[in-house]
């Protein structure tokens, strides 16, 4: 079925004879024979194997070692970036949410619900209209400098961030807008309940009502949002990675979509649906071990 | 009452709530003009019904104004170490150390007075180590174990999280986190509503307790009359944001001046009684637009002109026992 | 008997509307924006250039009096071009949010008023759908059409990601709602189900779905640009998506015709921040609580 | 079934399962309940128990909110679980009509609250039309001390709250029904105006012939309104007979126990024995035998190990070992 569908794909850019052979090549390739029942078997048990076979545009590697090439890129991307987003965000609208009525507060929260609609690539157009044209600083393209030899120096690493800085800052500046609006929410709530009420009429610090009681509590439906959001933030480094010529997994499925690569968007597919499902799992079954009114029931 | 001393006073307190919503403003006069004593070493009971001010005495006694509270006049004068000072004359550090070391709070029982992510004993240091200059969390540790031990409650509770305590359990050990630093003073808001008879009797009887070993003043505010029969050694009955009527509790239930009192006393249904019980025909006014003169007129059935038209002022009618009406005044004089 | 003073609907919903931009200075944003861009739509109509056929003007002249934002590469006045683009992302997210709200809403609905089984099916469902990555999912999909891409299929293929955001939070509200005592009380006023559905929970419901209708539209929008950018999309309608996409097939950037790039990029953002602040006016605004304290204010 | 009885209730439990998806504990809310009210007898019948007894469970299956997990309810002899087409189904609401505890929450607060009584006037096809409504309407205003044109368009919270609960009231009244059922109605209004919603109740005995359920945690008031009461503890109806019996001469130990920390309106009855509050909760859900054995000063070995059963005693149901025996001496044991 998959191969009948790329043939059809195929048929665009090749002519009749080689098509041909290419699907006997792709049948012989996947075993492809026997009862269509067998076939659907031997194909999930594949897919669970973590076997896509080889990717069309760079035949005849196979398609999870494509990936396995570029996910180091986008795993470092995403995790810094989603981290340093998350506990900035939280941070500043922790504190933001537990003085809602000053005015700096209000200020920040419009900045924020300016910033935070906007999807992350736009942000990363816009770095690279700023950072590209106008100041200049910082390379726009790559993961590292060309004629570069990766190794452990410290002219590289050195090269490495700057390279990663601004796609990451892309995605750490939409997503601070998002965890700050999310943060300062809750803290405002929390601000109002029984016992923050009561820790201030029994004359406890404002500090420390602050980071031990208003933030703290605040802070633990935000790891659940965090399982929430891997989701989206996954999508938005994907085209982010395009803009700025990344070399991660965005950069390999755009290769995959130009080049009609269907295993390769398959493999690409089924990996992070894999990734964050597990990812998100792990969150919430993390999550007891930080919120005592699960832990002890 | 020569013979006690004062340790609160209030002079035409007045506490206003302000919201500004959609354009309009609005005014909940929630007290006007309010003027008590509170003695050294009693339980002062303050009665009234739902939305009469009773809360917002409480809040504004200890301090607590927050928009859209607002103190509009008069004075809170208090009694500290024989020095006579105003709540409004403290900053706002002084006045946090003024908390649990002078005069400490109850609030109404529920789930979420404890916060529910830290267990009891963290909650405990937290207010020591905010009120005492202790060296280490030890030092501070010792005083919670020495008051939870002195109060008969188990240790375990200290290493327990709220969600794990029963309510009353829950309730106690509130009660124990405002004792913990030998206040003066204490308020209760509500501490034994919302509690099932029989622990809600084990909360008194600890309060009693307390207030015996302490030797200091509670302030105990409540809308449960039998409550306060049970504890209070006298009641101030507020009425739609005013004080009507203020004397001991034996007084108050046997002899009150007030009609609002009156018809409070005369509706509390007794196990063993049951001749009929009138309700105070009515309904309490509001708040935002008070009726004029005695804020009591329209419900009360002895309501003359000059009710309608002056405010009763409040006054000693006989020893200890103050009322703001016309009608009780003219018969305490006539008697 | 008191003549029953009935409420003009009409009339209320433009005193709402009046109030919201007058007490919620984003939203007044948002909505002012919004109009001036349905306004821009409607000059579509008396465009001089059919936006499909390139080469109707010189190519890459900057902006000026004749052509308002210039002209791109491939012939084009970008202005125009941006008249039909505003609309048919419009167009194009109506139709993910119409098909998502309806689903969302009445997934919501389901799950919560029937519980039990359903519900735990639906929202099952429900979750793993926001926990997918959806963009791969979508380019799947979008990749499969590729041929029948048009901006009503486009909004078809968006909204099998974009409902079950609505149907978790509706959801959630009905289970709320149901155990009220006032949905107690209609019932035993002899209301049968749809009338309490309608009559007595809908007030609650409302706002919530019509701000996440907004959402959606405005999530549909951001993800066709992402799906353009991937060349999957109907690459020769004018959309905001395709405008940016066709800017960087052409390297316009890196070729110095800024106004090519910058007049989607700045609309876009513009339009998101609008969207974002009249939906959350309406949650804000149409809250219950909030609600309550008008009605209250108004005495 | 007996057509006399206006509500029997029989062997009735409710289950619940609590927290968790997969491995919820199972709480039992309403252990085989068993009432019965006659008909013809209008009275007025108190579950009183402390929260978490089930009093507001059981009064909710009878009105056919929640359903039982076993047993059976009788309504007019028909099983009202049973109850299969629309008439029937609306013939027992009208029959029996709920009053809740907030009457702020009772009504929606978005809407008018005479949409409630319009609403119910036409729906049962008490009113044809509008103005027939409002006749209706009024009728049932001015049997509570309202009228129309004082509820006319208000919103809940422009009235007060004894003001809502007597029109909650009169919505209920209606449909003309023959039972009541009212849960903690009074708990949330203010004290001065407590007495005549009580009164009321009582009025509507006498005068208009309801039997009402009333559901308290306040025996004082349920004293002083109603003639039968049932304590229930920890899902179990403990003691069930007249309101005189059971609240002057209280048999089974809980009863007993409840009734000595009812604070009393009198300064110079102060309790003078101390109580001892358990310092930690024993689950006593999950107690085998009687519930309420760990706190009880007279329990025997028997009573951890069985669970006790009714015993009729001095014209009242009592569910404990001390009177399984020797019906007679009932006093000496106390």
């Amino acid at each position: 079925m998959t191969i009948n569908r790329v043939a059809s794909y195929g048929a665009q850019y090749l002519d009749a004879e080689t098509l041909e052979h290419l699907k006997q090549t792709l049948t012989d390739l996947y075993g492809l024979k026997g009862s269509v029942f067998e076939q659907y078997v031997k194909f999930w048990s594949r897919l669970l194997h973590g076997d896509f076979g080889p990717s069309l545009a760079m035949f005849p590697t196979p398609v999870m070692e494509v990936i396995s090439t570029s996910i180091p890129w986008t795993l470092g991307l995403l995790v810094m970036s989603v981290f340093i987003a998350w506990l900035i965000g939280n941070f500043i609208g922790g504190i933001a949410g537990y003085f809602s009525e000053k005015r700096w507060a209000k200020v920040l929260s419009v900045i924020a619900a300016t910033i935070y609609p906007i999807p992350y690539y736009f942000m990363a157009l816009i770095l690279i209209i700023v950072f590209g044209y106008l100041i200049p600083v910082f390379p726009i393209i790559g993961g590292f400098s060309i004629g570069m030899q990766p190794s452990f120096s410290f002219s590289f690493i050195v090269d490495l961030i700057k390279h990663a800085f601004l796609p990451s800052l892309s995605l750490i500046i939409v997503g601070t807008g998002w965890w700050f609006l999310s943060m300062k929410a809750l803290s405002s709530t929390t601000k109002s309940e029984d016992y923050v009420q009561y820790a201030e009429a029994a004359g406890i610090p404002q500090s420390k009502i602050l980071f031990g009681y208003v933030m703290k509590n605040s802070m633990l439906p935000q790891f659940t949002n965090l399982a929430l959001s891997l989701g989206g933030v996954f999508n938005g480094a994907l085209v982010t990675e395009y803009f700025f010529a990344y070399p991660g997994i965005g950069q390999t499925l755009y290769m995959a979509v130009t080049n009609g690569d269907f295993n390769l968007m398959m493999g690409i597919s089924v990996f992070s649906i894999f990734a964050i499902a597990s990812a998100a799992l792990v969150i919430d079954l993390l999550y007891p071990l930080i919120d005592p009114r699960v832990r002890y029931r | 009452m020569e013979e006690k001393g004062t340790v609160l006073r209030t002079e035409n307190l007045k506490a206003y709530y302000s919201f500004r919503a959609f354009g309009i403003d609005r005014n909940i006069k929630a007290l006007d003009d309010v003027t008590f004593k509170i003695y050294e070493k009693e339980i002062f009971g303050i009665a009234g019904e739902s939305g009469c001010g009773k809360s917002t005495l409480i809040k504004v006694l200890y301090g607590l104004i927050k928009s859209p509270l607002r103190h509009i006049g008069g004075d809170v004068v208090y009694k500290i170490n024989g020095e006579e000072k105003s709540i409004f004359s403290f900053d706002k550090e002084a006045l946090r150390r003024l908390r649990w070391n002078f005069m400490s709070y109850i609030p109404q029982g529920s789930m979420n007075i404890l916060n529910p992510t830290i267990r009891i004993r963290k909650q405990f240091l937290d207010i020591i180590k905010a009120h005492r200059d202790v060296v280490n969390v030890d030092e501070a540790e010792d005083i919670a174990v020495e008051h939870i031990k002195s109060l008969g409650l188990p240790l375990e509770v200290l290493k327990s999280y709220p969600h794990q305590l029963s309510g009353g359990m829950r309730q106690r050990v509130t009660i124990a986190l405002a004792t913990v630093l030998k206040p003066r003073v204490i308020f209760g808001d509500e501490p034994t509503t919302a509690l099932d008879v029989v622990v809600q009797r084990g909360v008194i009887q600890l309060l009693k307790d307390i207030q015996k070993e302490l030797n200091n003043t509670v302030i105990m505010v409540t809308h449960d009359m039998a409550v306060h029969a049970e504890l209070t050694d006298r009641i101030g009955i507020m009425y739609a944001g005013k004080m009507v009527e203020v004397a001991p509790t034996s007084e108050i239930f046997k002899a009150p001046l007030h009609p609002y009192t009156q018809y409070l006393i005369n509706s509390l249904p007794k196990i063993g009684d049951k001749s009929e019980k009138t309700s105070v025909p009515g309904s309490p006014p509001s708040l935002s637009n008070p009726p004029s003169g005695c804020r009591f007129h329209p419900r009360c059935p002895y309501a003359e002109q000059i009710c309608k038209e002056k405010e009763p002022s409040f006054e000693e009618l006989k020893p200890g026992h103050f009322v703001a009406c016309f009608i009780a005044k003219r018969g305490v004089e006539n008697a | 008997m008191i003549e029953r003073k009935r409420e003009n609907p009409v009339k209320a919903f433009f005193v709402i509307l009046r109030d919201m931009i007058k007490y919620n200075k984003g939203f007044a944003f948002g909505f002012f924006f919004i109009m001036l861009a349905l306004c821009l739509t409607f000059l579509s109509f008396f465009s001089p250039y059919n936006p499909k056929s390139w080469n109707v003007v010189p190519k890459d002249l900057p902006p000026s009096l004749k052509h308002l934002l210039g002209t791109n590469s491939v012939g084009q006045d970008v202005f125009w071009l941006l008249t039909f683009a505003i609309g048919n992302s419009f167009l194009l997210g109506s139709v993910t949010a119409i098909i998502a709200s309806t689903v969302g809403t009445i997934v919501g609905l389901v799950a919560g008023y029937k519980g039990g089984i359903a519900d735990r099916i639906l929202m099952s469902l429900n979750d793993t759908f926001i926990v997918l990555p959806s963009l791969p999912i979508l380019i799947f999909l979008a990749f499969s059409l590729r041929e029948n891409l048009n901006v009503v299929t486009m909004g078809m293929i968006l909204s099998v990601f974009s409902w079950p955001w609505g149907g978790r939070q509706i959801r959630a509200m009905v289970l709320s709602l149901r155990e009220r005592e006032f949905t107690y009380t209609a019932d035993s006023s002899g209301m049968n189900t749809f009338k309490i559905v309608f009559k007595e929970h809908f007030p609650f419901i409302i706002p919530w779905v019509m701000a996440n209708f907004i959402n959606t539209i405005l999530w549909s929008i951001g993800m066709e640009v992402t799906l353009a950018v991937f060349g999957l999309s109907s690459l020769e309608t004018p959309t905001i998506g395709t405008m940016i996409y066709w800017s960087t097939q052409y390297q316009a950037l890196f070729r110095g015709i800024w106004w090519w790039v910058l007049t989607p990029v700045v609309l876009a953002v513009l339009l998101f921040v609008s969207l974002f602040f009249v939906s959350s006016g309406i949650t804000e605004f149409l809250d219950p609580r909030t609600r309550l304290q008008r009605i209250k204010a108004r005495g | 079934m007996p057509e006399n009885k206006l509500v029997e209730v029989k062997d009735l439990s409710k289950v619940f399962i609590i927290g968790g998806r997969f491995f919820g504990s199972k709480l039992v809310a309403v252990n085989k309940a068993n009432l019965s009210m006659d008909a013809g007898k209008p009275e007025i019948f108190t579950l009183a128990g402390e929260s978490g007894s089930g009093k507001t469970t059981l009064a909710r299956m009878i009105l056919g909110i929640i359903e039982p997990t076993s047993g059976h309810i009788y309504y007019k002899g028909k099983d009202i679980t049973k109850l299969k087409n629309k008439k029937q189904k609306s013939w027992f609401k009208r029959e029996v009509q709920p009053i809740f505890q907030n009457p702020f929450e009772a009504f929606n607060p978005l809407k008018r609250v005479e949409t409630y009584l319009f609403e119910t006037a036409m729906n049962f096809g008490i009113a044809k039309n509008k103005s027939e409504a409002a006749q209706v309407v009024d009728e049932a205003l001015r049997a509570v001390g309202l009228s129309l044109s004082e509820v006319y368009q208000r919103y809940p919270h422009e009235l007060s709250g004894g003001q809502v609960q007597r029109t909650c009231i009169a919505r209920a009244l209606i449909t003309k029904p023959s039972l009541l059922i009212a849960d903690e109605p009074v708990s949330m209004v203010d004290a001065s105006l407590r007495m005549s919603i009580l009164n009321f109740f009582h009025k509507l005995k006498t005068d208009y012939g309801v039997s009402i359920i009333y559901i308290t945690h306040d025996l004082a008031t349920a004293y002083y309104v109603s003639d039968r009461i049932a304590i229930m503890y920890r899902g179990y109806i403990v003691e069930l007979g007249p309101i005189e019996k059971v609240l002057t001469n209280p048999l089974h130990p809980y009863t007993q126990l409840l009734l000595e920390s009812i604070p009393k309106p009198d300064p110079d009855r102060r309790w003078n024995k101390r109580i001892k509050l358990a310092d930690i909760e024993v689950k006593e859900y999950m107690a085998l035998g009687c519930k309420f054995a760990n706190r009880c000063q007279y329990a025997m070995d028997k009573c951890y190990k069985e669970e006790p059963f009714d015993v009729e005693v001095d014209e009242r149901k009592v569910k404990c070992f001390l009177y399984s025996d020797e019906k007679a001496s009932v006093g000496s044991k106390i």
